[in-house]
């Protein structure tokens, strides 16, 4: 194993033990700080897995906005008291978690390994493409940028409608025109 | 000229900021910017069309940059369609909402962008992209179920953000298997690649069967279903008549483009079961969702179920795999909505004057409302499939093809489901003219005058309902009471509309075919 | 923050309150260059705006929300959410009155720097939605009184003591 | 076996984050824990494609003129950068939801909500 590869193993493995306790603890606002945890340790993840952009936005938005909007809410509301820790196992979700983890884990031996350069998302011609002609073609350097905002800029025009989608949405659930 | 099918999702965009940017200042705006994009819309979708028939299928890279490096959007005979469809609907239920609400701006700018979301499923080339317009499909649609005044309808949309974004999701996860297993993305490139890769591939398999299971939560077939009835329900009535007719469409046309455009035929001859699997669920839902319709008592929700059935009866289509069934599935998808639109404005307009939205609050609600009656039970027998309605000409097909490629099992769920669809139907039509409209109710109505006849503009109604009752206007509230002109329009041309497709199902028949003709070679 | 009244949550503070002051316009500066510099290396639109709106949000902490909403009053968020898409749309159906396809950027003709301040603008344009967008949902989030204010439970204070019985206002 | 663990751990990492994420979504009976799972069930597919993107010894796809060197594929962090404002988005609104959902029935309890409903 390489350096990167072990502290990308104890990263995620860090993650997974956060994303458990998150839905495993009782109290909502302990849920919501192993939540925040959680999104720390996979943008974290991102950046060794050579993701800057992604790892930017996942702390801003996974540990930084959404963790803010969760708290808004639950200040709003009354958390479930009583003296027990953890939730208790249901076993009907339990079932149906395992019919999918059943079937995704019989691919696990087909995927290719962690980072092959072997791999078809790695040899593919539209990878090539975009390494080699986004800078001439756009004057960007960051290659994702390029692919964001020109060649598939289509996608990020419906991020964006997504976006206003979802400040509209909030204004028609609560119902007040005071803002957007 | 091949712009139009870009602008068919940018212009609703750009539309739907107009009342953000402007609704302090002007309250009209939002109504006007939706009627203006409908419009517009519509001449857009013609023009696509119109470009189809002349010089058929076309395809367009969008920021210029060739595929499958830049996003595609593909015109052909189907989508084409289908974009005039969205076109057809947006018009009508921003008609309908004029008067029927919810009348805000945030309501018409969140229909805009669903509008634009719906027409970027039908358009798009690539299966990326396609996840993007499915989520802003979602996300506008669980908004605007919201917009029901009650709190349940807010637990319903909520069920229905967590079931449909888990549909999504797995279909993303779908696409990130294909995506691993060749690196591409775009759906033309992707049916070259996928079969390079080899079909009984483990990781194209479980890309397949990923995307048929987000996509049956989408389009709600049973038992993934459960949003769905509760949305229904629960939405005002110009919202269930917009999502019924389009938002599940939108789905299962997806399903279509992918079986056939991404896997094509030839997965099906490789790996039979795939489609098999698919056969047993869509007949299943045919089933389950008939029977439940049949047992419910709501309106709204006996036709929500009502689409669970028909939604499987078109996906059955699609998975009996013959060019025969596919024709069906897709006459019966765009039949649908026409009718199902219809249906659902109708029982708006109906509850507005019977005071109530169950089967045996329309008991003879013929006399009091005869037009609107008369095209719901048009509509409703249309649905079952009684000649020479559209509902006729697609389950007709679906049938034919089942028995051309031995699928006895479809071919009976069909007729099962007509039989079941016909029960449900016939009691209501039977309630709304066989039976007197018991006193109760009869109070509700203006009194002696308003079982006239059709349109005589006599009645200024009391207490019609929520849909008439701000009748400042005595010029629009004619006729019936409570149904506003606009409600009355709508369900009509939607009665119309279902009869005279059926007639010419032919020619739609023909608009299709040179389409499937390229998958079935 | 406990399940008590939003507005007691946020105690005045003279330090919180006077470094808020002067990392604000850091924070913000920090989050347009954010969006600018997304071309060079990671950064871009989205999370420029996400870095905008948590300067607000961190105003909204010092300085509590309800003063905060007041400051903001008007119609800030709605201009740079409609601007913002606007930029975008337009840039794209600019490139179609060049004679180029949708969102087309060298249909403009100014090479390939034209491609790049394009880009760039589409950035700012995105930030501007996210950052509007964010603003907004804070608020109406952190308020949470809708037009049930009738029935009693108004002014965003809703008080979290009542557990378990349905609050007023069966239908809104 | 150890074998699959060390060439594949990001991916069995991913079906565990799948898992619990969709776990968390069908058995909590907190609304808020609910969008808690609802998000990490996303995170977790988030990770599916970035591994696929990662080559070993790759650096940041920041290309300046020459392209000589390991990058990881821009393309999947592309899609998850969308798939992420995709999903605070539906947060947000899940959010609002809730909020107004507490408003009228006072609990956020799935099986509190089902009572109430009911009476």
């Amino acid at each position: 194993m390489t350096p990167v590869s072990t502290s990308l193993a104890v990263i995620l493995t860090f993650a997974v033990l956060a994303a458990i306790a998150a839905i495993l603890l009782r109290d909502v606002l302990n849920a919501i700080i192993a939540f925040a945890a959680f999104s720390f340790g996979i943008a974290v993840a991102w950046i060794l897995l050579a993701a800057p952009d992604v790892a930017l936005t996942e702390a801003a938005v996974g540990a930084g906005i959404t963790t803010v909007l969760f708290l808004v809410t639950i200040a709003k509301t009354v958390r479930p008291g009583g003296e027990r820790l953890f939730e208790r196992i249901a076993w009907r979700s339990v079932a149906i978690v395992a019919v999918l983890v059943g079937a995704l884990l019989t691919t696990i031996r087909s995927l290719p390994a962690v980072g092959s350069s072997e791999a078809p998302v790695a040899t593919s011609r539209i990878t090539e493409y975009y390494l080699q002609n986004a800078y001439p073609e756009t004057g960007v350097e960051n290659v994702v940028t390029a692919v964001l905002a020109a060649y598939r800029g289509f996608d990020t025009l419906g991020e964006a409608t997504v976006v206003i989608a979802a400040g509209l949405a909030v204004l028609l659930v609560l119902r007040q025109e005071a803002y957007v | 000229m091949t712009d139009a099918i870009a602008l068919l999702v940018v212009v609703p965009i750009v539309l739907a900021l107009v009342p953000i940017a402007l609704g302090r200042l002007w309250d009209g705006a939002g109504w006007v910017a939706a009627a203006l994009a409908a419009l517009a819309h519509l001449g857009l979708s013609v023009t696509v069309a119109a470009k189809v028939i002349s010089t058929g299928r076309f395809t367009y890279a969008v920021g210029g940059y060739t595929p499958p490096f830049g996003i595609e959007l593909v015109a052909d005979g189907i989508s084409a369609t289908l974009v005039v469809l969205v076109s057809v609907v947006t018009v009508a239920v921003v008609l309908y909402a004029r008067r029927a609400g919810p009348d805000s701006n945030s309501f018409y700018s969140e229909l805009l962008l669903l509008t634009a979301g719906i027409s970027g499923v039908f358009v798009t080339g690539d299966v990326f992209n396609l996840y993007v317009f499915i989520e802003i499909t979602g996300l506008a649609t669980y908004a605007l179920v919201a917009t029901g005044r009650s709190p349940a309808a807010a637990l319903a949309s909520l069920k229905y953000l967590l079931v449909g974004t888990i549909g999504a999701s797995l279909y993303l996860l779908g696409v990130g298997y294909l995506y691993i297993a060749t690196g591409t993305l775009n759906m033309a490139d992707l049916s070259t690649q996928l079969q390079a890769v080899g079909y009984d591939s483990p990781l194209v398999l479980t890309g397949f069967a990923l995307l048929v299971v987000g996509l049956a939560v989408k389009s709600a077939l049973y038992p993934l279903h459960t949003w769905q009835p509760g949305a229904y329900a629960e939405s005002p009535d110009s919202v269930t008549a917009y999502i019924s007719a389009l938002v599940s469409t939108a789905a299962a046309y997806a399903l279509f483009r992918l079986v056939y455009a991404v896997f094509t035929p030839a997965f099906d001859a490789a790996v039979p079961f795939a489609l098999d699997a698919l056969v047993v669920l869509a007949s299943v839902s045919v089933v389950v969702g008939s029977v439940l319709a049949v047992l419910q008592s709501d309106l709204k929700r006996m036709l929500a179920y009502s689409s669970v059935a028909q939604f499987g009866l078109v996906i059955a289509g699609f998975a009996v795999a013959n060019a025969t069934a596919v024709t069906g599935g897709l006459v019966h998808l765009v039949g649908h909505a026409i009718m199902k639109a219809g249906l659902f404005v109708g029982v708006g307009a109906l509850a507005g004057v019977a005071g109530g939205r169950t089967v045996d609050d329309l008991a003879g609600v013929a006399d009091r409302a005869p037009v609107v009656s008369a095209a719901f039970a048009i509509l409703a027998f249309a649905l079952v499939g009684v000649p020479p309605a559209v509902g006729f000409a697609g389950k007709w097909h679906i049938v034919l093809g089942a028995v051309e490629g031995g699928r006895w099992g479809v071919a009976a769920v069909a007729v099962v489901s007509t039989l079941l669809t016909l029960a449900y139907f016939a009691r209501v039509v039977e309630r709304m003219y066989f039976q007197d409209a018991p006193a109760a109710t009869a109070d509700t109505v203006s009194g002696p005058d308003a079982t006239a006849t059709a349109d005589t503009d006599a009645a200024l109604t009391p207490d019609g309902g929520e849909s008439g009752s701000e009748s400042t206007d005595d010029a629009k509230t004619t006729g019936t009471s409570g149904i506003t002109i606009e409600a009355r329009i709508v369900v009509v041309a939607a009665a119309v509309g279902a009869v005279v497709l059926g007639l010419f199902a032919s020619d739609l028949i023909a608009v299709f075919e040179p389409v499937l003709e390229v998958y079935f070679q | 923050m406990s399940q008590s009244d939003p507005n007691r949550t946020y105690v005045e503070s003279t330090i919180i309150m006077t470094t808020v002051r002067v990392v604000v316009p850091f924070v913000f500066t920090f989050g347009v260059f954010v969006m600018f510099h997304g071309a060079e290396s990671a950064g871009g639109g989205f999370q420029g705006g996400v870095i905008v709106a948590s300067a607000v949000l961190l105003l909204a902490f010092a300085f509590g929300i309800e003063p905060t909403r007041a400051w903001l009053e008007g119609p800030l968020a709605q201009l740079a959410i409609a601007s913002g898409g606007g930029t975008f749309a337009l840039i794209g159906l600019g490139a179609l009155l060049s004679g180029g396809a949708f969102l087309e950027y060298p249909a403009y003709g100014f090479g390939t720097d034209g491609v790049k301040y394009g880009i760039e603008l589409v950035e700012l344009g995105i930030g501007a939605v996210v950052s509007g967008v964010l603003v907004s949902l804070f608020f109406s989030l952190s308020q949470g009184d809708f037009q049930s204010v009738g029935n009693g439970g108004g002014n965003g204070s809703n008080n979290g003591n009542g557990d378990g019985d349905a609050a007023g206002g069966e239908r809104a | 076996m150890i074998d699959l663990l060390a060439t594949h751990y990001n991916y069995l990492m991913f079906v565990a984050l799948v898992a619990i994420g969709l776990y968390g979504v069908t058995a909590s009976p907190n609304l808020v824990k609910k969008v808690i799972g609802l998000n990490i069930f996303q995170v977790g597919i988030f990770l599916f494609f970035v591994t696929s993107g990662y080559v070993d010894g790759a650096v940041p796809p920041v290309v300046h003129g020459d392209v000589a060197g390991t990058y990881a594929s821009p393309l999947p962090h592309v899609l998850i950068l969308t798939a992420i404002v995709v999903g605070v988005s539906l947060t947000a609104v899940a959010l609002a939801l809730i909020v107004r959902i507490y408003d009228a029935y006072g609990t956020l309890d799935e099986e509190a909500i089902r009572e109430v409903q009911t009476e």
